[in-house]
């Protein structure tokens, strides 16, 4: 067992916690464009640039497209790569996401969760992310601001670990998180840097019948990005899937490889379950109101109630069993998204949670609450009331509105 | 191809491409054939550099040109662009 | 004293709200303790009224909500009181920090509050023309901050200047926060 | 830059061993397919390719084959440009930090004019902003020949595309060619030139020194296609010397801002009866069929109103006017 490292605290927001992050992790190319609230992670870097701080080449590029084109194009030239983005620029990203994953090019990219237009709004939700949850990216969602640095180290070992090579998304919550200042101990550069390690590269076969590293490379000439027809393009979707399910248990070590050298646990790394051993009610979250919910559950706990929290940190790969067995002795729950799937009865956390209770044996009862769209403040009363509907329910034995909207005006 | 193909855990990631394209013969695309008059040739070479299919190679052990059929597509650029009119196109 | 302090800072676009309520986290921070520093989220316009946050505690801070009930809230602009309800929310028994000339009393009975808050008014933008030369009030609020609520010392506010400021920049400002330290005065 | 004369004989030519392979499936008679070849038979050491989705990307690329024997990437279609920058900045970075060859390795992006003029455009100006050392080529086969024959910014005027059909009351496309070389020179990089693959030691040359210059540059390849133009693929070749002869085409090249013609329509302007009617261009195209009939002859007129007025420009700008 390693000892815990002596740590500076420093006070920085969610962006520039990201900046920081990025700067200790030896990272060869950031290419970025910047969209609000993420603007502060490519103005801090950019500053380190510009004071020699680091030896990274940074490409400030003319779209979001381009800028996360850049970034895997350099990552499968043998770079580790680094990029940032929220909203618009997400989508913008849409198509690149894909090829990106389906190259298996380890990118990191944060995003500073920001609601979809229109009408244009900058505050933070999760639509954004939730909207790419099945462009092939691991998606980690952070709690508070020193969550975000760390997710941020252990993304680059997640996403080049040779059995995942899928690339990585840290998410923070806009404004809540990206813009909001907290006490974050930071690592020495030298511990990060030991920690991310040199990127490594596995050998494939190429078409000149040599096994080489899996890089452009003048030396072992190889052809990535080809057409692939009805006869092997399902092989490779298949591929993905397999490097997401070994992701699970990479996420896990990693989680808890980094946690012996900074003393700071999330859960398992997967899911961070809160008072849930004898909870009777439940909510599951994701992102920083997770932590207000963690202040709620306090409260009730201090009255007697038996409330808990499921917190899912990694959305991508969904670990469906730890949520099942996390989940499955509470009687009601309720799955909070921030983030809408419109026509679909429920968000996409309530899907898939509610999907992942499907095969235990007791099914409790799961409803589904909207919270937070476009930036709306979600207070510990609101969520309070979250727990007292869950208790009407078990009084009542059954749901009568599944699908709920929190603080919205009627 | 009536070959079995490979399963997903056998193929290499990320699609990387394990064969080169010369495994592949295009030559059986062709309906007319170049056909070269060995006296009117004057191995100016034209032809190798125009050929879209780099299917005439320049042999320099032999000091000549020769026609790969395997890929020739039967075009005809380069009986159309040989200035000594060296090469007709024949039905296969 | 309270497990958690709880700041709302109004101001106006420009005048360095956030940056005061940075400031005093980044104090709390050298004192061991955990914070938070927010801005109301939205685009910062020059001139127009805007709202920041801070929170001081004494363990980890779980909540990333809004601040509904703040215990001390702390008004750059004294002309905002004519169209925000700054005192708003603010616990029975909170503390409210004016940067005025009128004795607290006056303003206490401008504000209409309880009884039990504590109005405190500092001439922070006499203090800043004096000093600075110029009506940057942020660092004046932040001494008087300090006396009415011994949250953070003078010490560790002087520290955050000293890393933000250059450093004539950053002794002028140790005098404002010292003189308005002196100059703060409570109902 | 200009100092260096390059050699490039018929006998080097064929005994450089082709790095764009046969076996591709291009179709027969396929002008980009001989253009890829020429391009790839000027590369002067390492070399990273990379390509936008187009005719050459599908061609070249059916998995589990390749047509390429140097490192190649392709990841979409409007980002070659984009592609070209993080392969350029990573090398500098590698090399720099020592993690690969400490050796120069030129960067080539290919794209058709769907990829250049229209979906590629944007990319392709922030990337030359930024000043990245690439070389961009742009095989111009006038539409979108990979999905069948759509008009683009690159189709000319009166040509008949399946998005811009000849109908009873519409003769084709109706807009210009854009000038997409001028554009690029208008962005002030260093090297800008067109080239046809029948003046193929023209183009060899102009590759070379695209990639010898430090910084962005950019070639304009004329690459006919027998497929989209309805002309008959032994005439590929032939086209790609007629497009110049009747200067719709015309070979120049723009160093560090100054035009200056290349020896083919150099020739022609020093000798302009040489320059043939536009007609002789046409009249073997099967996509201007419609235009010599009696309904639309009249915009065969136009076309050479259009080619002269822009060749006459053109030698204002080559101080040859």
């Amino acid at each position: 067992m390693k000892s815990v490292v002596e740590q500076k605290v420093l006070a920085l927001n969610g962006d520039e916690a990201v900046a920081y992050a990025v700067k200790q992790c030896d990272v060869d190319v950031v290419a970025a464009y910047p969209i609000t609230p993420q603007t502060v992670i490519v103005e801090r870097f950019s500053e380190y640039v510009a004071n020699g701080e680091v030896e990274t080449a940074f490409i400030c590029t003319e779209s979001e497209h381009s800028a996360l084109t850049a970034c895997l194009a350099a990552s499968l030239t043998g770079a580790r790569t680094f990029t940032a983005s929220a909203s618009a620029g997400l989508a913008l990203m849409h198509e690149m996401l894909f090829v990106t994953s389906g190259c298996r090019a380890p990118v990191v990219m944060a995003i500073a969760n920001r609601a979809l237009s229109a009408p244009i709004n900058i505050h933070g939700d999760q639509s954004d992310t939730m909207a790419q949850r099945d462009s092939g990216w691991i998606q980690i969602y952070a709690e508070n601001v020193q969550e975000v640095y760390d997710s941020v180290i252990q993304a680059f070992r997640i996403a080049e670990h040779p059995d995942v090579l899928l690339p990585a998304m840290v998410c923070l919550d806009g404004f809540q998180l990206s813009h909001s200042m907290e006490n974050v101990k930071v690592l020495p550069e030298e511990v990060v840097k030991r920690f991310v390690g040199v990127r490594q590269f596995p050998k494939v076969l190429t078409h000149e019948g040599r096994f080489a590293p899996l890089r452009l490379d003048p030396e072992n000439p190889m052809t990535l990005g080809p057409l692939a027809f009805p006869n092997y393009y399902f092989e490779f979707k298949r591929q993905q899937e397999e490097a997401m399910k070994k992701a699970l248990e990479v996420i896990r070590q990693v989680h808890e490889e980094y946690a012996e050298i900074s003393g700071r646990r999330y859960g398992d790394g997967l899911l961070d379950a809160y008072q849930l051993e004898d909870a009777e009610i439940a909510t599951v979250c994701l992102g920083s109101t997770a932590g207000t919910v963690k202040a709620v559950v306090d409260e009730l706990r201090a009255e007697g109630v038996k409330a808990g929290l499921l917190r899912i940190r990694t959305f991508r790969p969904l670990p469906v069993e730890g949520i099942r067995r996390a989940l499955e002795n509470v009687r009601a729950i309720a799955v909070m998204d921030r983030s809408m799937s419109f026509g679909g009865h429920g968000g996409a956390v309530f899907h898939e949670v509610r999907h992942a209770l499907y095969d235990s044996e007791k099914r409790p009862f799961v409803v589904n609450y909207i919270y937070g769209l476009g930036g709306r403040d979600t207070s510990p009363m609101q969520i309070r009331a979250i727990y007292k509907d869950l208790e009407g329910i078990l009084q009542k034995g059954r749901v009568e509105t599944p699908i709920r909207y929190v603080g919205l005006r009627e | 191809m009536t070959v079995q193909e490979k399963g997903w855990r056998e193929i290499p990631i990320a699609a990387v491409c394990w064969k080169s394209s010369t495994e592949f013969l295009t030559g059986d695309w062709k309906t007319f054939k170049p056909v070269r008059d060995l006296e009117k040739c004057t191995r100016c070479l034209l032809c190798v550099i125009y050929c879209p299919d780099g299917a005439i190679r320049w042999k320099a052990d032999l000091g000549d040109i020769e026609f790969d059929y395997n890929y020739c597509k039967g075009c005809g650029v380069c009986a159309n662009e040989c200035p000594a009119k060296a090469i007709e196109m024949k039905l296969e | 004293m309270k497990r958690i302090i709880e700041i709302r800072w109004h101001g106006r676009g420009g005048q360095g709200a956030w940056t005061a309520s940075e400031l005093l986290a980044k104090a709390a921070v050298y004192e061991g303790k955990y914070i938070q520093s927010f801005p109301e989220f939205g685009p910062e316009r020059m001139g127009a009224p805007v709202t920041a946050f801070t929170r001081i505690s004494f363990e980890p801070i779980k909540l990333h909500c809004a601040i509904y009930n703040p215990d001390v809230v702390v008004v750059l602009d004294q002309t905002l009181m004519k169209t925000v309800p700054v005192a708003e929310g603010l616990s029975e028994d909170g503390k409210i920090v004016v940067n005025s000339k009128d004795s607290p009393l006056e303003i206490k009975q401008r504000l209409g509050v309880v009884d039990k808050v504590e109005v405190w008014t500092v001439p922070a933008t006499e203090i800043a023309v004096k000093i600075l030369r110029a009506p940057i009030t942020s660092t004046a609020m932040l001494g008087a901050v300090a006396r009415a609520t011994g949250i953070v010392s003078l010490e560790s506010i002087k520290r955050t200047v000293e890393e933000r400021f250059r450093r004539d920049i950053a002794e002028k400002n140790f005098a404002v926060i010292e003189e308005s330290y002196r100059e703060a005065r409570s109902t | 830059m200009q100092s260096k004369e390059w050699r490039f004989t018929a006998k080097d030519i064929a005994e450089k061993p082709d790095l764009f392979v046969s076996g591709h499936r291009a179709c027969a008679g396929c002008a980009p397919a001989t253009v890829m070849r020429l391009i790839l038979k000027a590369v002067r050491g390492p070399t990273i390719v990379t390509m936008a989705t187009g005719c050459m990307e599908v061609v070249s690329t059916i998995y589990p084959y390749t047509s390429w024997a140097v490192p190649w990437l392709h990841t979409a279609f409007e980002n070659a440009a984009a592609n070209a920058s993080g392969i350029e900045a990573a090398i500098k970075v590698l090399r720099r930090k020592g993690r690969i060859k400490d050796q120069h390795v030129d960067v080539i992006a290919v794209a058709g004019d769907g990829g250049t003029y229209d979906i590629g455009i944007q990319a392709l100006s922030g990337a030359v902003e930024r000043g990245h050392d690439f070389l961009f080529v742009l095989y111009d086969n006038e539409a979108y020949m990979n999905t069948g024959i759509q008009r683009s910014g690159g189709t000319p005027l009166g040509a008949a595309t399946t998005t811009s059909p000849a109908g009873e009351v519409i003769p084709g496309k109706l807009e210009h060619k854009k000038p997409i070389a001028d554009i690029m020179v208008a962005h002030e990089i260093p090297y800008v030139a067109t080239a046809s693959p029948y003046y193929w030691r023209d183009l060899l040359v102009k590759v070379r020194k695209g990639l010898e210059v430090e910084g962005p540059a950019f070639l304009h390849v004329l690459a006919p296609c027998p497929r989209g133009w309805r002309s008959d693929p032994s005439k590929s070749i032939e086209l790609s010397r007629l497009a110049v002869e009747t200067c719709v085409f015309p070979l120049w090249e723009c160093v560090n801002g100054e035009y200056q013609l290349s020896a083919p329509s150099k020739a022609i302007a020093l000798t302009p009866q040489k320059k043939k009617p536009v007609r002789e261009y046409l009249a073997v195209q099967g996509r201007f069929r419609h235009l010599f009939t009696p309904k639309y002859e009249k915009l065969v007129d136009e076309i050479q109103r259009i080619t002269d007025l822009r060749w006459q420009k053109l030698l204002k700008k080559c101080g040859l006017a």
